[in-house]
């Protein structure tokens, strides 16, 4: 069973890119890999909660995320840094996540099989 | 007055330093994430697909598309900011 | 007023197609007119004619030609951008020697001059970034 | 040792595909071998078959089939993605009711599946990103 | 004759952008715009001397603008801000420019008919 | 023992805390701008193309593909940072 980290880096609407590299995290768990998603920098603005992209015609990052324990992507994590960063309500977030300081990424990265971006 | 719209959190640290004071200030798509402490505008849409439509801050005057046209009109020219 | 309008960013690694859409039919609902839609850098390969978008997602290209069919909008392609990312007319695919065209109808391509002169002819530019 | 690559750039908007055209010939001259090269987001468009690349640039679509021809690489690219930008193989443009096929020789629609069972089976992977 | 200004803000080798923004410039010149080019953010990097893209088969981008004057676009501007922060050797620049501040560039923006960026 | 691969400015600096003692840290591309305080790797071509060849700090190493094939041997994952 390989160790997958999907990181997580830009904006939830700038395109499907986000969309895209969660479709990469849900096939990597129906592969079997173990798989963690890391929210970081400006991907944290994907856990902004009450989003709602019915009016431009894509799904809503929110509801997608919300999906993925389902298909047993068990671990998420965000930047503790970027969440402050970008001024997110921590204790309200869309999906719950692991905050993860610095320390934690660095040693998260390491342990990893593959890491897959954006 | 110009028109700057600022497409994005560093195109807005961009788009400041280069403003006058009679120009306006249009947060558009990923802009709308900026927090600019001076008065700007945001476009609605934006501002709800992303689920900030209940976090802008007092200084952030939230439009429709219509609303924008009516600010093309009265300022000129528009500058794109998306560092 | 006479509005110019650019689009730069790439159909799905930017918002910047759904944006200048919506921004299209405010300028038309407010009685202006468009005299051109220019396409450039990345943003030509919304004219590709395979596009299949996901059913549960915009179709951009199907959108723009909607608004171009309703309004006799000039939706303009780069042709220097365009060729090299692809997007090529009957008349290019034969020039290059390619199996067939890849433009959508609707969309024509153009100098680099159809930009500078939509520009010089409109009271407004706005353009959508990368 | 067994690489798996991806690439995520577009071709004219970042540096991605030549940068993993040089990692690639290098990996191979080094004497490992490459599982699978992935295409993913933008970077999917370098597989269209109407791409004209200007005479004074690098044409990065016959470059990728060069090397996936000397090598024996596979050219993976996305299916999902693929589809969305107009990168359609004759099977799927069958299906669609497409006129034409729009992936170039040399280069495959598959799955996702097909970047994981790649990276499962390889010792190392390596994303140039967009 | 209208006045166009063209802003580079993205760096010289991120794909062919940068060449493709300058192509504009020199089309307004040649059809009678009163162009000015103006390097910001990381679009300053285009100034670094001995660029050479030979090796990535690509235009090299100082080059390309050195012939700017002769397409008739005289001036070309460049943030002072801007060429600080990357390092720029300004006593030693691939092209010569104008050094300009914040100041001036919100005014450089006033007076124009239309900004292109990328 | 991971392998960073800094492709742009903003890439370093996300990359940056992210680092343990043991990784390695290669600037490719516009990562090559970026002007990092400890020992790092760079693409010699990248640094030529850009013309940094001869604007690098002492901290910086110039590689070729080839040492770039050899140091994936001994490190990872690889985590590639474009922020």
């Amino acid at each position: 069973m390989k160790n997958l980290l999907v990181q997580i880096n830009k904006p939830p609407y700038k395109g499907s890119q986000v969309l895209e590299a969660i479709d990469a995290a849900m096939v990597g768990a129906v592969f079997d890999c173990q798989v963690t998603v890391l929210f970081r920098g400006q991907g944290v603005l994907a856990l902004w909660p009450d989003q709602d992209a019915t009016g431009i015609e894509q799904k809503t990052v929110s509801k997608v995320l919300s999906a993925l324990p389902t298909y047993e992507v068990k671990r998420i994590c965000a930047c503790a840094e970027d969440l402050l960063a970008f001024n997110l309500p921590v204790r309200n977030l869309a999906v719950p996540i692991e905050v993860v300081g610095y320390a934690e990424i660095a040693e998260l990265m390491q342990n990893q099989d593959a890491v897959i971006g954006i | 007055m110009a028109m700057h719209l600022v497409f994005s959190v560093n195109g807005w640290k961009a788009c400041e330093p280069c403003t006058s004071a009679d120009d306006i200030i249009v947060l558009m798509g990923d802009g709308v994430y900026a927090t600019p402490k001076q008065q700007v505008y945001a476009i609605a849409d934006d501002l709800q697909v992303r689920g900030m439509f209940n976090n802008t801050n007092p200084s952030m005057i939230s439009i429709s598309y219509d609303d924008f046209v009516s600010l093309t009109e009265s300022h000129h020219p528009s500058i794109s900011w998306n560092d | 007023m006479k509005y110019t309008l650019a689009i730069h960013g790439s159909p799905y690694a930017s918002g910047a197609h759904l944006q200048a859409i919506l921004l299209c039919e405010a300028i038309l609902r407010a009685g202006h007119t468009i005299t051109r839609v220019f396409f450039y850098h990345d943003a030509v390969n919304v004219a590709l004619n395979t596009l299949v978008a996901p059913q549960d997602e915009a179709n951009l290209n199907a959108k723009w030609q909607q608004l171009a069919h309703e309004h006799g909008l000039e939706l303009a392609v780069c042709i220097a951008n365009g060729l090299k990312r692809g997007v090529v007319s009957t008349g290019e695919a034969k020039r290059y020697k390619l199996d067939h065209p890849s433009l959508s109808e609707g969309f024509e391509l153009v100098g680099l001059g159809q930009l500078i002169d939509a520009i010089a002819t409109s009271d407004r530019y706005i353009e959508i970034p990368t």
